[in-house]
């Protein structure tokens, strides 16, 4: 990326360019999500019983665990970032590495929280777990809950992807100067997936529970 | 004044410097990408005009002339996925946005090229998935994929197809991250926001929509996928969830998506006029700013497609009158074309004949618009021809007309030839009058009450349906034309100076085709856009512009 | 490196009082707990306010179209009347879907 | 072509916004086409006329603030005119004859309150209001009748309310304007507008549910029929036979057997008729299509459902049920 700068006029440039287009991306990902969260604000309002039937039946332990393990990776790599900037590859691959470890973490436990889920016939659908008369807003709830944890796994599984790239590219390249653009990007990035779940957390396990 | 497209310009040009199909395949230029999606592009308009030609041939007959019910379906289904995101939303954004954006900027290249590149790959497998799905199997829910028949009542290949949608979403964005940051970021000395030209205000405006709307579409349609394999979802009604919500996040994108389809058509046009009038765009500062308040206002009036699907008094009176003002600015823009050619010395062209063609169907596609946005006549006029024939005023008479337009008049600076002009205005007149005889009888049809989609018909609107197949005729000469002078043109046409209009804008300033590096000598902008006082007495100012290559 | 702590220590916190809130039941707390967690995030690890002019810009004009979004999206559910058509779902139903085909 | 008939009161007032929309339209399509071509004709290059570029500068602001603020005006007229007549639609007065309308890929399926119903067709008497109520068994369709400028999609699970007061007697086009799958095109049925005394007889000699006859008509619909055999005496296209014979009328009436003798038609050729298609096919190719044969599709229960309800179609060679209430007849 360093060795022609076409179309910039300098690294400064660049990076400001990059980091600017990062953001950018992040606003479309805000409607990405923010079509998610139209069907939270309607369901949550005209089924509201239903909604809540199946926010209550979600597993808040694992729920809590998982934000606070993914507000530490968040951290981590920021820590991340602040070493870039001070050209301190080995605090890169080390935050990196615990960030994507704590993210992967995170992915385990979502994956058996689904997996105790399936087992207990939340996946909505002909057997579905919970009866009444809320049945089908609780339904909807967990339609809205399996897409929306798999659309942020998904984000998350490219996060952990994007951090491995940059610590092997920082391991690679210990011996040239390390430019800190790119750690930034990806930093962006990761805490934006955070950020998503700071918003999804309470959506799916909080409002409403009581 | 400026260099002659001689042989050793060619050879150094961005078409030439490296012949092999790996160099263009593997190539980040912009201009070399903007080829590479109007070949796409073009292969896709083709397809889904056939797909029209073949509904035209269809409904000659009260019974249906040709097609079953099925495959009449799966026909318009075809043409409007087809050439709505195949066509019509990347068409000037990809090719002429592409190959102009950085050339207008004085900058060599978009500010990601290799982004660039990607969202022509994905744009590429998109294509492939959506006409995988449309020939081995097809659907039959429409262009709209309205729930539930799309999750539930369909035997059509909707994964393939939606998914292909999805990730033409993502080139869309990808364009659109691109345009906007470079306009903010690539722009060369001295060119402050006031002297862009209005088509990259346009381009602008076009991709803040890319970007904040097609990430909606992409979301519904994951949504939708789900609920069409998992036979439940979001918006079952059986579950108590609401159908209508999937229309809300649909329109939330395919209304601004319109904006995206004429506002770059709009940009061409304030260029072609400006360029044949030899004339400052009139209002230059309002028509820059109707761009902007479009892509604004347009996000606020997609409830106007959805005033008889059942939604809330309030909230169909409110999108009412927002759906009024979106129409002001495209007034604004109309009357400065006009204001534009007052005073001017006008030359008839084939691109400024396409220009007054847009002028002219898009004002008709626009005031038959406010039909459909006042309540109670779109109560009567929704969901029937009308409908249809006002959408492609908009859409054929208007964005079709400026595509052809622009190509005319940034042709000589792609290939570095001049087209035959006797045949391209024959070609924009063709289009002009094909374009009416084929879509004017619809207004009558869906004022009697015909409705759209119908592979049959009552008998009495035998006469304009017929009216109607012999225009699209008449339309179909007129885009078979210019492909095939514009090919001839590639080895016979003239060979183009490098400003053959007498126009004022940067890439006029650069060879024809340009280097790979666009301007060998970064260009420095000293005037405002449109300043053609300048062109014509080119000041011995002591600031002058750098001396053309 | 303070920051980023602080910052952490901050969010895990205000993890705690959304915890709390929802054992007591207040929704509109724990929505502004949340909405706080975020823009902690976005100032102190994304640095929103040291980023270029541009990346401001954007976030705002990706929330400005996230409120039109969610205000004109629910504005129509929240003032519709519906009237449904028999009981609403009451019982995991049978599938209820019928296959076109069937006579009436 | 006839011109589309305005068969209630509403109807005319939309006619008349359409008729003001039409105007402006008109003007301003007129204002911007005049301004083209007179700057051609009078700014070609050749005529150029010198105008200084100071006066167009500072007349650009005025001029346009000018037409913006008149647009905006305009518009706004036209939006409060427009919804004023839009409102109207949500406000259903009371007292109206209630009628349950349910879409279902593809047929309108009709329920009267004292009972009776049919199947593509809906029968309202004059000069009184009139509410449907709407509702889908499937997907989304629409109940649009354009000779009353209105229409309304049809949502499952829920009712959609649609009221009228039709001012005109008569047989005009309904449709289903929300594309609803590969069958949409024939989701058509007529309404039938008829005097108070002629709808009062017309309920009065409606079975009131469930007949064989009924059941007939469904399969009349659902089995493709109704494609190509006429066979709603009132309808708009009632008289279309270049597809295949009329079903109106046909009962009891002679026609031409296989071995071209004449041969009445009656229960036992009907049925054999649906079977083997080769028992009619002396008069194929007075027709554009070809009919299948219906062995295997049909059980005898359906044929004999069926055929009451071609009977039916025939009032005057039954005794007993008549159908002349209508003035529109068409029948022979």
């Amino acid at each position: 990326m360093s060795e022609h700068l076409a179309p910039y006029d300098s690294p400064r440039h660049r990076d400001e360019t990059a980091i600017a287009g990062m953001w950018l991306f992040l606003a479309s990902e805000i409607l990405l999500f923010g079509g998610l969260f139209l069907i939270f604000v309607v369901y949550s309002h005209t089924r509201a019983a239903g909604w809540a039937l199946g926010v209550r039946h979600t597993n808040l332990m694992i729920g809590g665990i998982n934000t606070a393990l993914l507000l530490t990776s968040s951290m981590a790599y920021t820590l991340g970032v602040d070493a870039a900037r001070n050209e301190n590859a080995r605090g890169v691959i080390l935050a990196g590495l615990s960030a994507a470890g704590l993210g992967v973490t995170f992915l385990c436990l979502k994956g058996w929280e689904w997996h105790t889920e399936l087992a207990d016939h939340l996946f909505p659908g002909p057997g579905f777990a919970l009866g009444g008369p809320q049945a089908g807003g609780a339904q909807l709830f967990y339609s809205f809950y399996f897409l929306s944890t798999a659309l942020h796994g998904l984000h998350m599984l490219v996060g952990i992807g994007l951090i491995g790239w940059i610590c092997l590219r920082t391991y690679r390249g210990r011996s040239a100067p390390l430019i800190a653009m790119p750690v930034e990007v990806v930093g962006l990035y990761w805490s934006f997936v955070d950020l998503v779940w700071v918003l999804l957390f309470p959506v799916l396990y909080l409002i409403g529970r009581v | 004044m400026a260099p002659t497209s001689d042989p050793q310009t060619m050879q150094r040009s961005y078409l030439w410097q490296d012949g092999t199909l790996r160099s263009w395949l593997l190539t980040t230029d912009h201009k070399r990408i903007a080829l590479l999606y109007m070949a796409s592009i073009t292969a896709f308009f083709v397809l889904g005009s056939l797909g029209a030609a073949l509904i035209r041939l269809h409904l000659i007959s009260p019974t249906g002339a040709i097609l079953s019910d099925e495959t009449y379906s799966r026909m318009f289904t075809m043409h409007g996925i087809v050439m709505v995101w195949l066509f019509l939303v990347p068409s000037i954004p990809v090719t002429l946005g592409n190959f102009l954006v950085p050339l207008m900027l004085g900058a060599p290249d978009l500010a990601f090229p290799r982004l660039n590149l990607i969202s022509w790959y994905l744009f590429v497998m998109a294509g492939a998935l959506v006409v995988y799905g449309l020939f081995r199997g097809g659907l039959e829910t429409g262009w709209t994929f309205y729930t539930p028949l799309s999750t539930d009542y369909t035997q059509g290949r909707v994964l393939p197809v939606v998914a292909g949608v999805f990730l033409s979403g993502f080139s869309s964005i990808a364009t659109g991250v691109n345009f906007i940051i470079s306009i903010h970021q690539l722009r060369a000395p001295g060119l402050t926001w006031y002297r862009l030209p209005l088509m990259l205000w346009a381009l602008y405006a076009t991709s803040v929509i890319f970007v904040l709307a097609t990430p909606v579409l992409s979301i519904t349609l994951v949504l939708l996928a789900f609920e069409h394999v998992f036979h439940v979802g979001v918006f079952d009604p059986a579950l108590g969830g609401d159908p209508l919500l999937f229309q809300h996040l649909f329109w939330f994108y395919s209304h601004p998506a319109v904006y995206i389809m004429i506002l770059p058509g709009m940009g061409v046009v304030s260029e072609v006029v400006s360029t044949f009038c030899h004339k400052p765009v009139f209002g230059y500062r309002f028509v820059a700013w109707s761009s902007i308040s479009i892509a604004a206002i347009g996000f606020l009036v997609w409830g106007h497609h959805m005033f008889v699907a059942g939604t809330s008094l309030y909230a169909a009176v409110v999108f009412s009158m927002l759906s009024f003002l979106v129409s002001v600015p495209s007034a604004i823009k109309v009357f400065n074309w006009l204001g534009t050619m007052h005073g001017g010395a006008i030359r008839l062209d084939a691109p400024m004949l396409y220009a007054l063609g847009f002028i002219g169907l898009f004002t008709v596609g626009g005031l038959t618009g406010l039909f459909l946005a006042s309540l109670a006549s779109d109560v009567h006029l929704t969901q029937t021809y009308f409908v249809v024939a006002h959408f492609h005023y908009i859409m054929v008479g208007g964005m079709v007309s400026a595509y052809f337009a622009g190509l005319h008049y940034w042709w000589p600076k792609i290939t570095g030839r001049m087209y035959p002009e006797m045949w391209g205005r024959t070609a924009a007149a063709l289009l002009f009058f094909g374009f009416n005889l084929t879509f004017f009888p619809q207004f009558l049809l869906g004022y009697e009450g015909m409705p759209r989609r119908y592979a049959t018909y009552p008998a009495q609107f035998q006469v304009l349906n017929v009216l109607s197949s012999a225009g699209a005729s008449i339309l179909a000469l007129a885009y078979i034309l210019p492909l095939i002078y514009f090919i001839w043109s590639l080895f016979r046409g003239a060979r183009a100076t490098a400003n053959p209009w007498q126009a004022t804008g940067l890439e006029w300033r650069t060879s024809s085709p340009p280097p790979t590096e666009n301007f060998i000598e970064p260009p420095v902008v000293t005037h405002d856009a449109y300043d053609y006082a300048a062109l014509d007495h080119p000041a011995p100012a002591p600031q002058a512009e750098p001396p053309h290559v | 490196m303070a920051r980023v702590l602080s910052c952490w220590g901050l969010l895990l916190m205000l993890l705690a009082v959304e915890l709390v809130l929802a054992a007591v039941g207040a929704n509109w707390g724990i929505g502004g707990c949340a909405g706080l967690m975020a823009l902690l995030i976005a100032c102190g690890f994304m640095r929103m306010m040291r980023a270029p002019t541009l990346a401001a810009i954007f976030a705002i004009g990706g929330l400005f179209w996230l409120s039109v979004l969610l205000a004109l999206g629910s504005l129509d559910s929240f003032t519709r009347t519906n009237f449904p058509v028999g009981d609403t779902l009451s019982s995991p139903a049978p599938n209820p879907r019928i296959p076109p085909d069937t006579a009436p | 072509m006839t011109w589309l008939p305005a068969a209630s009161v509403h109807a005319g007032q939309v006619d008349i916004l359409l008729g003001g929309l039409l105007l402006i339209s008109l003007a301003v399509l007129g204002l911007v086409f005049g301004l083209m071509l007179l700057n051609i004709i009078r700014f070609r290059v050749g005529s150029r006329v010198p105008v200084s570029a100071e006066t167009v500068a500072h007349k650009s602001w005025r001029f346009e603030i000018a037409w913006t603020s008149v647009t905006l005006a305009v518009f706004f007229a036209l939006f409060l005119w427009a919804a004023r007549l839009y409102v109207v639609g949500f406000q259903p007065p009371s007292g109206a004859i209630q009628i349950y309308v349910t879409g279902k890929q593809w047929m309108w399926k009709v329920q009267y309150p004292g009972g009776q119903r049919e199947i593509n067709a809906l029968h309202v008497p004059l000069g009184r209001p009139v509410q449907l109520l709407l509702t889908s068994e499937d997907v989304i369709h629409d109940f649009s009748i354009p000779a009353l400028r209105i229409k309304h999609d049809v949502l499952p699970r829920r009712y959609q309310s649609l009221w009228f007061t039709a001012t005109q007697v008569g047989a005009f086009r309904f449709y289903c304007t929300q594309f609803c799958g590969i069958g949409h095109s024939r989701m058509t049925g007529t309404l039938i507008v008829l005097t108070p005394t002629d709808y009062a007889n017309w309920l009065g000699q409606t079975p009131a549910s469930g007949s064989l006859a009924t059941r007939g008509e469904a399969l009349f619909i659902h089995n493709g029929c109704s494609g190509c055999h006429v066979s709603q005496p009132y309808s708009p296209g009632a008289d279309d036979t270049s597809r295949a014979p009329s079903m109106v009328g046909l009962y009891g009436s002679q026609t031409m057997g296989p071995d071209g003798q004449r041969v009445k038609v009656d229960n036992a050729f009907l049925h054999d008729a649906i079977l083997h298609t080769a028992t009619v096919s002396g008069q194929a190719a007075a027709y554009a299509t070809q009919m299948p044969s219906y062995r295997g599709v049909l059980a005898e229960e359906d044929l004999a459902a069926l055929i009451a309800y071609i009977q039916t179609l025939s009032p005057s060679r039954l005794s007993g049920v008549g159908m002349s209430a209508s003035p529109e007849r068409k029948g022979n």
